[in-house]
Formats: structure tokens, sequence, C-alpha cells
């Protein structure tokens, strides 16, 4: 009979702690993001320029006109979708750093179908999408098998692959790709029919370059979301990157399940190259993605591998991004001061010790509550406002 | 170095000590313990009942929330193991605390090594294991690298560590759970000898017996508080029990005489090489539907490979085995489960369970891509979650919810949810490997509950266990296998006693081929239409020649 | 950043000009140039200077464009590479009452990509680097073939660095090759070697390696085209004891360290910073012709050999001579140097 | 094909290999030591962009080579007790710090650079020297083997000293001892008394040293200025190297030796008829094939170690 009192009463508990737990990861995620902007601000002071216009750039920049809007949007879509992109393969615990070759070969497949390949009206877009999404997942079978297969370790293939693919595009952008008679380097545009359609156009306000492809990630976020926590294959990955004994025993086939997060990854990876060449630049340029690929696998990390919340973390980070920029053409902080004040923030956001610190701390008061002789029946509610004084003594007494 | 000794007081002792970890759980309430120098002094209690953190309370590895720790006479504030070694306390914790790719010599010396200015004498580390190994009778092999030996070893080099420290204090978590019961033996006799020259012995374990047999006197905890210390000498297993549980407690299963049905596992010359452990040759056994069979032998003797090969973890190198109808010898793991198979592997923590996983995903590995869990492809989060209540209500899973991380569970329950997802398919074969190990004598009994059930319900246990009291216990028929081969087969165990099958596991005795093979289609010297001998020998005397099938 | 804010016209009234980089300042060469040239042109002539670095980040570039015409605190906005004039096409049009300049590229007048107001308000101006090229090419041979390089004279090979292979950079090593092959060498004589990587302008170890090789093969003389990669090229030729061309400003003048400045015969000057200084120039006199490209080479000045004290001591006369004759010849357009566009 | 193996074989050649692998090996050497600590060293990038820049700052500012070259280090090794920190204090995760500090090196270092020079493109306008080369008396007049040894950078001896040097500590001392048990088996570390925690700070300040010495080497041996990310992704290379020596000293410096020897060898080949870019891709390829192969390589041998024992 007791067991059974303790049993409900752990359940009251368990539940409490959880929902608490939630919330303070919450609130302390955003408590971080302030003490990472506090940060930057005193580093502004100390460069001596004026902090208040440079924040009010940073903050409120990236809404201030609807093109700027769109500028966010349209980053962001890549940004989410290379985070999307190696969150996969993490999940099944597999260190792959290879969205950037993944992108080059989806924008080089998107490119080719869209330029050479007249097609009618949907289609015009469909299949350029198709040929990127399938031309990234070859781009991650190849780590991704010889990691499954052979055992061959794939951060030193990802990293060579993409070495080899950004060197190859290049290449095939200043030689074979580049458009006659120019003296640009770059493709021609792709045909009309297979420009992904700006949002400008849907909504009639001008948002740049920011085009359908922001709906489509969110629907590509929410469709690995369901596949990881929906599906088999999804269920297969996180057992494997969990305990790849446990979920071999359990008759999981491991080296497929690898193979499938670095395919499934590679073609979200994919993707995004086909959005800067059918959304973004409409064609081909040297050094598509910027620095985007590796900011994808902080953006990943961040969201925990989470797919809905690698969106809100690629939306921040974008924001962020168009924010710094907008500093550095308004204000007098140098593009060098926005690194270091987007290094700080991205520094201090991944410190996860606070927000365990702070669970710890409660949990601590709420031991010290219970223990306390009216004790039982109350329960953990009535101590969830705490008692910080007595929490900090103890945390300070260790 | 533990010089500041109060040789007056107790070794160790705990004065109020109270221990609430930072998730809130209170695992040790109030505890008042003294334990006089050179006593073997046991700690019993169900799984989670806070034995393990008391230790790591005297070693320093946690503080007390409250009250305090006596070391050597004196009160003493541990802040990490680093002070608790200076004060002579010695650990061999429940999870072995070893560096894989070390040596054993290495991990003996590892934190005090010999050799000077910052240089380690790989040699003197070597010879003071040999040594120590030598003086308190705990035979390694000191240059052996740590992941390539036995259990065992791997259990003495830790005990080993404790002395290179100069312990007088020895801490044993539950160091049986793994052994054999002649390895038991070895570290019980080594044990009195360390107690005999002023040890004090900390000795954890849920083997009664064992308790019984090496303790001066028995502490016993529940729900974190200490119920009660008596001598051992005055109590009896049935009293202990009680006294953890709060009511009176047996292992015996009341087990209906088998009624077999048709063979379900049926396996021929099944020859295996394995590159690490132990290879197979030439295998020729049938488990048949509703019959429990034993599989004794010392660890290490080929039963985890067999295992592993009946479960299609690994390959046969050469022979046939079939689950029903279906030859598995080819087929994967999925394979074997589709075929029917179910297995409760040996090792939890290593493959039996995804930690951080949710209770829930781990009850459905092997059912994820099927109805009613998954349907047109979709994996349905309402059904795996009702899948998992269903269970951990059938199964007596203590845990607040099913979303709970399986690593979160005590030891106990996290075997439960292992045994529930292996029994709960109704596997027409069952391979349970050490089903109690590590696990308190209420889930102990569970299991056998649960094996026996399953037996009825039709299923073919094939048991593996290094305890050989629980197979004889439990078993309907029992195999005995020694260097990778069958050496004993009795088909009757009534009256069969450990010593008995002990001879066989170590290999003073044995059976004729005809006798291991008998009844067995497709086996040499077999008549494929006699029945299989039953009840008609007595099993004291294996060797009867009438039994054997003539050639 | 500069340091105005969106407010409206200039309090001072001057015409402000906003320099617009797709990359950083500091790359020795192109930026730098341009940059020092509206400096000049500030301190001179009186304008406005705000300079915006949007960095090498491709996705940042149109976006910076967009923001920095949109920003009502400029009244000329100048942007520099190919890489560019899609975006002054599009915008230029979007904001008439502004100007546009665009140098060592050309919108595209025609208005078949962007320029829907067929550019009036955009004026571009195009380098002949290629004829920077070839007196570079024609010196190299005359240098080897006359055994002029001391410590070098056994060689008859040279060597051109690029950064990488775009067109721009091969306009120059077209140049560079038809000048050697006028002054009577050998095209298999000349090494062409690229940089490439993450980096190939900002690397100047790899651009040390790939010029110790080149010199390694036998070249005289190493002409780097690599931004700060060809950095490296100067180390390289002062331990080799061999020499260098500088590129794009007087690098003679930029080193510090006396052995590498040694060996630096001339610099081939591909002076944007003087085009645009011309231009601010011309448009206090309304003379800038906006919506037309003009090409400037040697005829203009705005591509040339550095004639110094060094140079004169390092090359005998006759060279000299001998490549004032080339200089003047394509000038007259006597000759016509083979382009990469 | 010959003409390749002329290149190949020529003293030019391998010394130049020695150079270029040069930052490889000390940057990837450094990367085991965090690795075999338990904490992936990412930021070895940002470590050596700091070192090559402070490095060539207070050379030049204070005259001292020397100088120079030990406050390169020390930016270095506070980085890296940096990432330590971030880990353990914050409980950061090592991947996004490493990226983080990767930032902050570029951003830092040129904000640095353009503060003190008012140059946004790097320290060339300041004489800040290189360190001094190694003259082999005696051994340089022998034919290939001193045009290959002699005259190389102080640096250099001290990449390839490196790799016994870190293989001695791991094997024979103490604190290497500690520092494998702690990046294996952080909780048996712990139970014995390690203090684990130090342990790995003092793994990462090493790793971060070397790193330093990889960057010092860039500004203040290959070349004799800083150049705003003038690593140009070498760290990544040194990452990869790590991995692909099996996370052995000796293996890391065969990978790093390798890659080392394929860059030169694609500087050697730039002049062929072949697009640029292409010939840039050999040592990633070869690379790449080389994983393959030893990969599978080593999966047989698996197989074939098995299947004796069944005869
Ligand atoms: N490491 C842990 N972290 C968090 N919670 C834990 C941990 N271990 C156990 N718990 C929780 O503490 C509670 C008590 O577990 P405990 O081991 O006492 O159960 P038990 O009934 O004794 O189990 P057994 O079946 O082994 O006898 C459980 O609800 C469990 O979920
Ligand atoms: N690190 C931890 N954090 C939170 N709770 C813990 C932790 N370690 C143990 N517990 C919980 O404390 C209680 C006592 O655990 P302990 O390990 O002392 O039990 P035990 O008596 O040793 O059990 P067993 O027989 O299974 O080893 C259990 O509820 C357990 O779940
Ligand atoms: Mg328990
Ligand atoms: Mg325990």
């Amino acid at each position: 009979m007791t067991a059974t009192l303790i049993e409900s009463e752990d359940r009251r508990e368990y539940r409490a702690t959880r929902r608490r737990g939630l919330l303070v990861d919450l609130s302390m995620t955003l408590a971080t993001v302030l003490a990472a902007l506090v940060i930057g601000f005193l580093v502004i002071l100390a460069t001596g320029k004026d902090p208040v216009r440079a924040y009010e750039a940073l903050l409120t920049g990236p809404l201030e006109r609807s093109f700027r809007v769109g500028r966010w949007l349209e980053d962001a879509t890549t940004l989410t979708l290379l985070g999307l992109s190696v969150a996969i393969p993490f999940r099944a615990r597999q260190i792959s750093l290879g969205a950037e070759s993944q992108l080059y070969a989806g924008a080089l497949a998107a490119a080719c179908v869209a330029i050479f390949l007249p097609l009618p009206p949907v289609a015009a877009v469909l299949v350029p999408l198709a040929a990127a999404a399938l031309a990234g997942a070859g781009m991650g079978f190849v780590p991704g098998s010889m990691k499954a297969r052979l055992g061959a370790n794939e951060i030193v293939a990802t990293l060579m692959l993409n070495a080899i693919v950004v060197r190859v595009y290049d290449y095939l952008v200043n030689g074979p790709l580049k458009e006659p008679g120019s003296s640009a380097v770059h493709s021609e545009r792709v045909q009309p029919d297979s420009v992904l359609t700006p949002l400008t156009e849907w909504l009639g306000i001008p948002f740049g370059r920011a085009n359908v492809g922001f709906p489509l990630m969110l629907l590509t976020a929410v469709a690995l979301w369901l596949l990881l926590t929906r599906t088999p294959l999804g269920y297969r990955i996180r057992m494997t990157g969990s305990n790849p004994h446990f979920a071999e025993y359990g008759g999981i086939r491991v080296p497929r399940a690898i193979e499938w997060s670095f395919v499934i990854g590679g073609a979200v990876a994919g993707l995004a190259g086909a959005h800067l060449v059918q959304g973004v630049y409409g064609r081909l340029e040297p050094g598509l993605s910027g620095s985007l690929a590796f900011e994808g696998i902080v953006v990943a990390l961040l969201a925990r591998n989470n797919p809905l919340v690698v969106v809100v973390a690629g939306l921040f980070y974008s924001y962020l991004r168009a924010g710094g920029d907008i500093m550095e053409q308004q204000t007098d902080v140098g593009t060098e001061i926005v690194v270091v004040i987007q290094a700080v923030i991205v520094l201090l956001v991944t410190a996860q010790a606070l927000p365990d610190l702070l669970k710890r701390r409660l949990a601590r008061g709420q031991a010290a509550a219970s223990r306390g002789p009216s004790g039982t029946s109350r329960g953990p509610s009535g101590t969830s406002q705490g008692k910080p004084g007595a929490a900090h003594g103890e945390a300070g007494a260790r | 170095m533990n010089e500041s000794w109060d040789t007056a007081g107790p070794a160790v002792a705990a004065r109020g000590v109270t221990k609430t970890y930072a998730n809130g759980v209170r695992a040790v309430r109030g505890v008042d313990l003294d334990v006089p120098a050179g006593e073997i002094r046991a700690v019993v209690g169900e799984n989670g009942a806070g034995k393990s953190t008391l230790m790591k309370l005297f070693y320093g590895l946690e503080q007390p929330t409250s009250g305090e720790i006596l070391v050597g006479g004196r009160p003493r504030v541990l802040r990490g193991p680093a002070s608790a070694i200076a004060l002579g306390v010695g650990m061999v914790h429940q999870n072995l605390m070893l560096v894989p790719s070390f040596t054993v010599a290495q991990n003996v010396v590892l934190g005090v090594e010999p050799g000077r200015r910052g240089l380690v004498d790989a040699r003197a580390a070597a010879e003071a294991t040999a040594r120590l190994a030598e003086e308190a009778g705990l035979a390694v092999d000191p240059l052996a690298r740590i992941d390539e030996v036995s259990v065992g070893m791997r259990q003495r080099a830790e005990i080993l560590k404790a002395l290179h420290r100069r312990a007088r204090v020895l801490i044993l978590d539950e160091p049986t759970a793994v052994l054999t019961p002649q390895e038991t033996e070895d570290l019980f006799a080594a044990v009195r000898r360390l107690r005999d020259g002023g040890m004090t012995v900390l000795f954890i374990s849920h083997k009664l017996r064992e308790v019984r047999e090496i303790s001066d006197r028995v502490s016993v905890m529940r729900a974190g508080a200490l119920v009660g210390t008596v001598d051992t000498a005055g109590t009896s297993e049935h009293a202990l029990a009680a006294m953890m549980v709060g009511r009176e407690m047996t292992l015996d299963v009341a087990r209906a005489p088998a009624w077999r049905g048709a063979t379900t596992l049926r396996v021929r010359g099944l020859a295996h090489a394995a590159s690490a452990g132990q290879s197979l040759h030439g295998l020729d056994f049938d488990v048949a539907a509703g019959e429990i069979v034993g599989v004794a032998g010392v660890e290490g003797n080929g039963q985890s490979e067999l295992a592993e090969i009946l479960a299609g973890l690994r390959r046969p190198g050469a022979g046939t085995v079939h689950v029903g109808d279906t030859d598995t010898t080819g087929l994967d793991v999925a394979g074997h489960r589709r075929a029917g198979v179910g297995y409760v592997p040996e090792d939890r923590l290593y493959n039996g369970a995804a930690l951080d996983e949710s209770i829930a995903d781990n009850l459905v590995v092997d059912r994820h891509d099927r109805p009613p869990l998954a349907r047109h492809g979709l994996l349905g989060p309402s059904a795996v979650r009702a899948h998992a209540e269903r269970l951990i209500e059938d199964y007596a899973i203590r845990t607040p919810d099913p979303s709970v991380p399986v690593r979160a569970l005590s030891g106990g329950n996290m075997q439960k949810v292992i045994v529930a997802r292996e029994l709960s398919v109704g596997p027409d074969l069952l391979i349970a490997c050490q089903i109690t190990r590590g696990v308190d004598i209420g889930a102990m009994r569970f299991m056998y509950e649960r094996l026996v059930a399953a037996r009825d319900a039709g299923a073919a246990v094939l048991l593996i266990s290094a305890d050989l009291t629980e197979l004889l216990a439990l078993s309907d028929r029992l195999l005995v296998l020694k260097d990778g081969g069958l050496v004993g087969r009795f088909d009757d165990t009534t009256g069969l006693t450990e010593k008995q099958v002990g001879l066989y596991m170590l290999g003073v005795e044995r059976h004729d081929h005809a006798r291991l093979t008998a009844g067995l289609d497709g086996t040499t010297g077999t008549h494929p239409t006699e029945p299989p001998p039953h009840h008609e020998e007595g099993p004291g005397d294996p060797g009867d020649p009438g039994k054997a099938s003539p050639a | 950043g500069g340091a105005d804010s969106d407010s409206g016209p200039a309090s001072s009234g001057k015409p402000r000009i906003k320099l617009v980089i797709n990359g950083g300042l500091g790359d020795k060469s192109f930026f730098d140039s341009a940059y020092e040239g509206l400096k000049r042109a500030e301190s001179k002539l009186g304008y406005e200077l705000k300079v915006v670095e949007l960095g090498s980040d491709r996705t940042k570039w149109e976006p910076g464009f967009e923001d920095a015409a949109a920003a009502d605190d400029y009244d000329i906005l100048a942007a520099g590479t190919f890489d560019v004039t899609d975006y002054i096409g599009e915008l230029a049009p979007q904001y008439p009452d502004k100007k546009f300049w665009v140098f060592d590229s050309a919108v595209d007048y025609s208005g078949k990509n962007g320029c829907s107001n067929k550019c009036e308000n955009v004026y571009s101006v195009t380098f002949k680097q290629n004829e920077g090229g070839y007196l570079a090419g024609f010196l190299a041979e005359k240098l080897v073939a006359e055994k002029a390089l001391k410590g070098a004279e056994s060689l008859n090979k040279v060597g051109v660095m690029g950064g990488v292979k775009i067109p721009v950079i091969e306009d120059f090593v077209v140049g560079f090759k038809a000048g050697f092959k006028a002054a009577g060498g050998r095209n298999s004589d000349v090494l062409v070697q690229y940089v490439g990587g993450d980096k190939p302008f900002g690397d100047p170890a790899k651009g040390k390696e790939i010029s110790t090789a080149m010199y390694g093969q036998g070249a005289a003389l190493v002409w780097p085209v690599a931004g700060l990669s060809g950095l490296g090229t100067f180390e390289s030729a002062a331990s080799a004891g061999r020499y260098t061309f500088g590129v794009d400003s007087d690098q003679y003048q930029t080193l510090t360290d006396s052995a590498q400045k040694n060996t630096v015969i001339t610099s081939i000057l591909k002076n944007v910073g003087n085009a645009l200084y011309k231009a601010a120039e011309d448009d206090k006199k309304d003379a800038v012709k906006y919506g037309a490209v003009e090409s400037v080479g040697l005829a203009e000045d705005a591509v040339g050999y550095v004639d110094d004290d060094h140079f004169q001591e390092v090359v005998p006369k006759q060279i000299r001579t001998e490549l004032q004759d080339a200089a003047d010849q394509v000038k007259s357009g006597s000759v016509k140097v083979p382009s990469a566009f | 094909m010959s003409s390749v193996l002329d290149v190949v074989l020529s003293s030019a050649f391998l010394a130049a290999v020695l150079r270029v692998a040069t930052p490889y090996l000390l940057a990837a050497i450094g990367g085991l030591v965090a690795e075999r600590a338990g904490i992936s060293n990412i930021a070895l990038e940002g470590q050596m962009l700091s070192a090559a820049c402070t490095g060539a700052l207070v050379a030049g500012h204070s005259g001292s080579v020397a100088a120079g070259a030990l406050g390169g280090v020390a930016v270095a090794t506070l980085l890296g007790l940096l990432l330590a920190a971030l880990r353990l204090e914050l409980g950061a995760d090592a991947i996004i710090a490493g990226i983080g500090l990767n930032l902050l090196a570029s951003g830092g270092t040129a904000y640095a650079v353009y503060t003190l020079l008012d140059d946004k493109g790097g320290t060339s306008g300041l004489r800040s020297g290189t360190l001094p080369t190694v003259p082999l008396p005696g051994i340089d007049d022998i034919p290939v083997v001193g045009d290959v040894l002699s005259g190389q950078n102080v640096i250099t001896w001290l990449a390839f000293l490196a790799t016994p040097f870190v293989a001695w500590l791991f094997h024979r001392t103490r604190f290497g001892f500690h520092l494998r048990a702690v990046g294996e088996m952080p909780d048996a570390a712990a139970s014995v008394g390690i203090a684990v925690r130090r342990v790995q700070y003092a793994g990462l300040a090493l790793s971060g040293a070397l790193a330093g010495l990889a960057g010092v080497f860039l500004s203040m041996g290959y070349v004799s200025f800083f150049v705003r990310d003038m690593t140009a992704g070498r760290g990544f290379i040194a990452l990869a190297a790590v991995f692909l020596g099996g996370l052995r000293p000796w293996g890391v410096f065969l990978a790093a030796l390798g890659f080392g020897a394929a860059e030169a060898l694609a500087v050697q080949l730039g002049t062929l008829d072949v697009p640029p870019q292409l010939v840039s891709t050999i040592p990633y390829a070869m690379t790449l094939a080389a994983l393959a192969l030893y990969a599978w390589r080593r999966k047989r041998r698996g197989a074939k170690e098995v299947a004796p024992v069944s005869l």
C-alpha cells in the first residue's frame, strides 16, 4: 500500500519535474541569448562605438523593410534545410560534415535540368527539385555506405568529398557550364518556368528573393519530424544512434539505417542547393552557399537535432546573420566585430550547464521542501516557486 | 598514507546520513551504520534500496546531503575518491571501472603509477600487479588487455586496484553477479584471507546464499533506510529476505512437470569459429515446445556464442539451425525474430536496451514495423505508448511514465523491460541469458514465474545461466557445455545436484556421443523412430550404457 | 561600416559616394586601389565617402546591395567586379535619381539582363588588363632572352601565378602569353599555375609553395596575379634569388623587406583607383558618360608599368626602349592584344 | 609519367613535402591530443589563426621573433583552455563551441590587425621576420638528403618531433596515461581519484599549443606576415588526418604527411595543362581512396582472421 502511494507521488513529481524542466529550458535559452547580447553590447562599447544604435540595427533591422524580411526568410530557408540535412545523420550518431558537397551536387543537378531540359510548367519546377534531392542523396550515399559497409570514418570522408565537389563545381561553373559570351563567371539563367515563385508575387509585398522555398522548407521540417517520430525508419535511425548494438540485437539492419540517414540528409541538402539555384540566384554562381553549410551544423546542434526546433534555431540564426549585416551597413561597427558578436552568441547559447544548473537547484529546493514536516500531501506544486536563497546557499556549500 | 586512523573506532561508519540526488531521488535516508575493523559486513536490500549510493558515500564519489561519514574512526569530509583512497578505502564498483584498452597491470596502477619524475614504469607496474595477485590469491595476467580478458579477471583486477592502494576498507558492490561459482569460491577465499589480515570488507550481493557463506554480519536496507543488522550465524536466507522486502519471500517457484510438444529448436552439427572468444564445434540438440532446457557450463565455454548464433547475431560456420519450420541458418536477426525467436541478452547495458531512449521505445524494437504499432508505414506514438503502459502494468515495471529513459531505471526494472519485451511477443523459442544477473530477490522470483509461465504457454526455452541453483530450479532438461562442445545431457533434472553437474562443467566426466545425440533425428547413432529416453535413468549414473541407443 | 546614418542628403551638401565592396578591403590590390582612388577624391575633390564591406559570403551580396541602394545616404554608388553587374542592373532602374559606377565590368546596356531603363544612370569602366599582361610578357621574354637577370642568366622560363582561373585573371595571362610570344619567346616557356583552394587570393603560404615550385622548374621570374597570395611569391623569389613583377599597385613601394623589394623589377599597374578618381573629377564637370561603358587601358593610362629608378637600374636601356615601343604600338592600336573575354 | 617520377624523387619536392606537411602535422597531433582527452578540438583552425596573427603582431612590435612565437603559442593555448572551459564548465557542445571559437578567431584577428595597423588585409606592412632555419653542417653537403633536410625551419623540426613526443607522452608518462584513461573512461579515471577535468584542461592546452605552433609556422616560418584567414581550411584537413590516422600518433603522422605530400604533388603538377581546379582535387581524392581501401582491407582482414580458425 505504501508502494502504490509512493508510486503515485513519484508519478506526479515526475510530471511536474518534466514540465518545470521544459519551462526552465525555454526561459534559460532566452536568458542565455540575452546574456550573449549583453556581452556583445559590452564588446561594442569597448571598441568605442555606439552600442545602442548598433543593437537597434541588429535587433530591429531585419524587420524594418519587407525586403529585409524577405532576405531573412530566404536565408533561413537555406540555413534550416542545411541544419535539417545534418540533423538526420546526427540522430544516427553519424558526424556528417558533408552538407556542403551535397548542396553543390544538388545545385548542379537542379541547374542542369532547369537550364537545359525543356519541361511543361509544373514539372519544370518539380523535376529539378527532384533531381537535386537525388543528387544530394547520392552524394550522401557515398560517405554513408563507406561508413556503414566498410567502417570508414565519416568525418574524413565528408570533409574530403566537400573539398572535391567544391573544386569540381568550381571547374564546371568556370568551364563547361559557364554562360557563353558572358564576362561573368556563372551559368545561364534557369528557364522562367523553373523558378521557385517569389513570395513577392504571391503576397504582393516586395519580399526580395524569398520564395515558395520557405513554405516548402517548413513542410520538409515537419516531414522530417514525422519521419523521425512516426515512422519505422525514423525509429531505426534513432535507435541506431542511441545504441547500435541494441538496434542490431532488435533486428534493425544498422548499416542500412546509417545509409538512409546519410541519404535523407543528402537529399535535404540537395534541396537547399536547388533552393539557391531556382529560388535565390536563378543560376549557378561560384561559391554558392558561403559559410552556410557550417552554420547549418551549429543550427542543428543548437536544436539538439529535433527537426521542428531546427526551424526555430534556423530562423533565429538567420535573423542574427541578417541583423549583423545591417548593423555593419548602417553603423560604424565593422564586419569583424559583427563576426565576434555572432561568435559570442553561438558560444553562450550552446552553454547547457546554465539551464541544468537551474534545474538542479529547483530540484534541490524541491527536495528540501518535501522533506519538511508537513511533507506528504502537498506534493511538488506548492514548492515550485522555491526558495532561491536556500537553494543558493546549498549550492554554495558544495 | 592512512596513518590518521583511530584504531579504537569503527573502520567505517555513517551517522544519520541522508543522500538526495539532484533529480530529487532520496536514495539514502538517515542511515546509521557501524562497521568494525576486520569484519566482513554484507549489505543487502532490493534493487534501488540505496546500497550502492551508501557505498559511494563511503568512497567519496557522492557527498551526503546531511549526516556524517566516518572512516578510520574519525569523521571525514570526502571530497572525492582521491580523499577516500588516501584514507584507505577501496571500492570495486557494480559497473566495473576499468579502462578497456589498458592492460590489467595498467588498470591496477592507474592513479598511483610506479615510476619517477612523471614517468610510468611499466615493468614495475606489471611486477607489482603480479606480486599483489600472488599474495591475495587472485589470478590475473598483468599484461593482458582488459577488453580481452574474462569478466572474472576484470573483477579480480578491480580488487587488486584497491589492494595496490593499500586499502584497509574494501567495498565490493555485487562482485559476484557476473562470476562463475568457481570464481566466486576463489574470490571468497581471497576475501577471507584479506579479512584475516585485518581488512574490513563491505560486501553487497543479491545472492543470499553467498551472503550467508561469506559475511560475519548482515545489514539490511529497505527504501534507503537501514532496517537492521544481524549476525550471519543467527539468521537464515528466509529471514533476510523477509527483512528486505517486509514480507515472506522465497525463490521456490511452483513448477508442474513439463508438457513437451513438438520440437521447436533443432540444432545439428553447429560449428562456429570465433575470432575472439570460444569457438563452437558440432553441437546437436533439440528444444521442444513447452520445456525449459538449461545450458550449464563455466562461463566462457561457448554459451554466449551459442546464444548469439541462435538469435542471429552471429553466423554459424557450419551446421543447421531450425526454429519451427524455418531454417534460420542464414537469416539475420530480423529473420530470426520473424521465425519466433525471443532473446534476453546477457548484458542488458551493452545491447539489451537503448539507455537514453524511453521505456516505450525500448519495448518495441522487434515489432516497431508491424501492426498494431505501425500501420501503412506509420508508427503510431499512441499505440507505442499504450503498448508500453500495458507491459509496464503486466510486468510491474516501476516507473512514473513510459517516456522515462531506461537509464533512469534501477537494474531490476531495466531487466524487467527487456524480459517484458521478449516474452510479450509470445516467442516460440526464448533464449534467456543470465536473466537474473544483478536483480534482487523479488525481481528474481518474478522472472522465474514468468519463465515458467512462458513455458507453460508453449514456448521452448533455452536458459543459459552462470547460476547453477537457478538452472537446477528451473530446467526440465539440462545440457552442459565445455570448450564449445556438449559434454553432458540430463533429460531429467529431478534430484540432480550442483556437484554432479559441476563434474561435467569442469570436464571431469562427460557423456559419450551416443548419449548426447540420443533421440535426435539426423545425427549419427540415432534411431529416428525411438522416442527420446525420459525418466528412466537416475541422474547419478549418467553413463548408464542401457540408455544409449545401439550404434 | 561607414559612419553615416540613413538620413537624407548630406547637410554639408557635398556629393556622397558609397563604395560597396563584395569582398573586403586589405586585398592590397583591386579593392584597396578603388578605395584609395575614392579616398583621394574625398580629400581633393570634396566628396563624402562611405564604404560598405559585404564580405566574401556570396549569400550576403544581393541583400547587401539592395540595402545599400535603398538607403538614402549616397548620390553615387560605386561597385566593382563582374559579380555585381546583375545587382546593379536590377537596382539602377529602381533608383533613377542616383548614379551608379561599375568598375572592372559592365552592366548589360542592351537591357537583356536587368537594366530596364537601359541603365541610363550607370557608368561602367573596364580595364584592358590584357594590355598590361602583354607588356609584362614582352618584358619578361626580353629579360630572359638578353640574360639581363643577374643570377638567372641560364634560365629561359617564366611563370605566371593566378589566383583562380576566372576571365579577369585569364585576361592577364592571355595578354602575358601574347607579349611573351611577340618578343620572340616560346609558349612552352611560360608556366601558368593557379593558387585555387579555399582562399585563392588570401593564402600566401600556398602562393609561396607554388612560386617555389615554379622557380624550381627553372623560372627566372614569376608574376603573381593572385592578391595576397602573391606576397608569398616575393618571399620565394628573395630566397631563391630570382625575380618578380608586381601587379595592380607599385609593389616595390609597398614591400618593406629590402631583399623582397629588390626582386621586383617593375609592377604592372591596373589602376582602378585612378579610373575612379578620374570619374569623380569628370562627374564634377558632368562629363561622365552615363549609360555607356568605357574601356580603359594603356592609352588612357589606366594600365601601365612602373618606370622608376629601380626599374632603370635593373633593366638595360635597350630593353626599356623596346618595351616603350611595344607599349606605343598597343596604344596606337597597331598591335591588337588578344583577350580572354 | 617519368616526368612525374622525376618530380617526386627530386630533393626540391621532398623538401616541399616537409614544409607543406608541417602545419598539418602539428595541428593534427594537437587534434589527436584533444581527441584522446575526450574533447574534439574543432577549433584547430581558429587556434592556428590566432597564433599566426599574434605571432606576427608581437614579433613585429617587439622586434623579437621568439617573443612572437611564444605569444602566438600562448594565445592558442588559451583558446584551448577556453574550449575546455566551455565544454567542462558550461556544458557546451564541443563541436559548436569549436565552430564558435573559429568565428571568434576570424573576427578577432581581423579586428586586431585593423585596429593596430589600420590594415584590413594583414600584417605584411609590419616587419616581423621568420623563425630561424636549421642548417645542418655536414649533412647539407650530402646530395639529396642535404637539400631535403638542411635549411628547414626550426618549426618543421619541431613538427617532426611532435609525433614521437606525443607517442612518448601517451605511453610512457603519467600524464599521458591519465589523459588516455580520462578520454576513454572518465568514470574509471575519476573513481581512482584522477582529477578528470584538470587532465582535460591540460590536454586541451597542449592541443592548443601544438595548433599554435602550426599557426606560428604559417606567419613566421612559411611566410613572414599574417594575412586574414590565412589558415585557409588547414585546420580541417588536420582534423581529417586525426581520424584518418585512427587516433594513433604514428597513424596521424602518416596521414598528415600524406596530406602534405599530396598537396606538394598537386603544386608540382599544377603547371600541367589540366584544369587547375581538377588538379587541386588530387590530395582529397587520394585521401578518399586511401580511406576506402584501408577500411576495406581492414574489414577483409577481420574476415580472414576468422576464417582460418574454422579449418
Ligand atoms: N539514475 C537515475 N536517474 C533518475 N531517476 C532514477 C535513476 N535511477 C532510478 N531512478 C528513479 O528512481 C525511482 C526508484 O527506483 P528504484 O531503483 O528504487 O526502484 P525499485 O522498485 O527498487 O526497482 P527494482 O525493480 O530494481 O527493485 C524510479 O522511479 C526510477 O525511475
Ligand atoms: N546518479 C543518480 N542520480 C539520481 N538517482 C540515482 C542516481 N544513482 C542512483 N539513483 C537512485 O537512487 C536510488 C538508490 O540507488 P542505488 O544505486 O543506491 O540502489 P542499489 O541499492 O545499489 O540497487 P541495485 O541493487 O539495483 O544495485 C535508486 O532509486 C536509484 O534509481
Ligand atoms: Mg533498483
Ligand atoms: Mg547497486
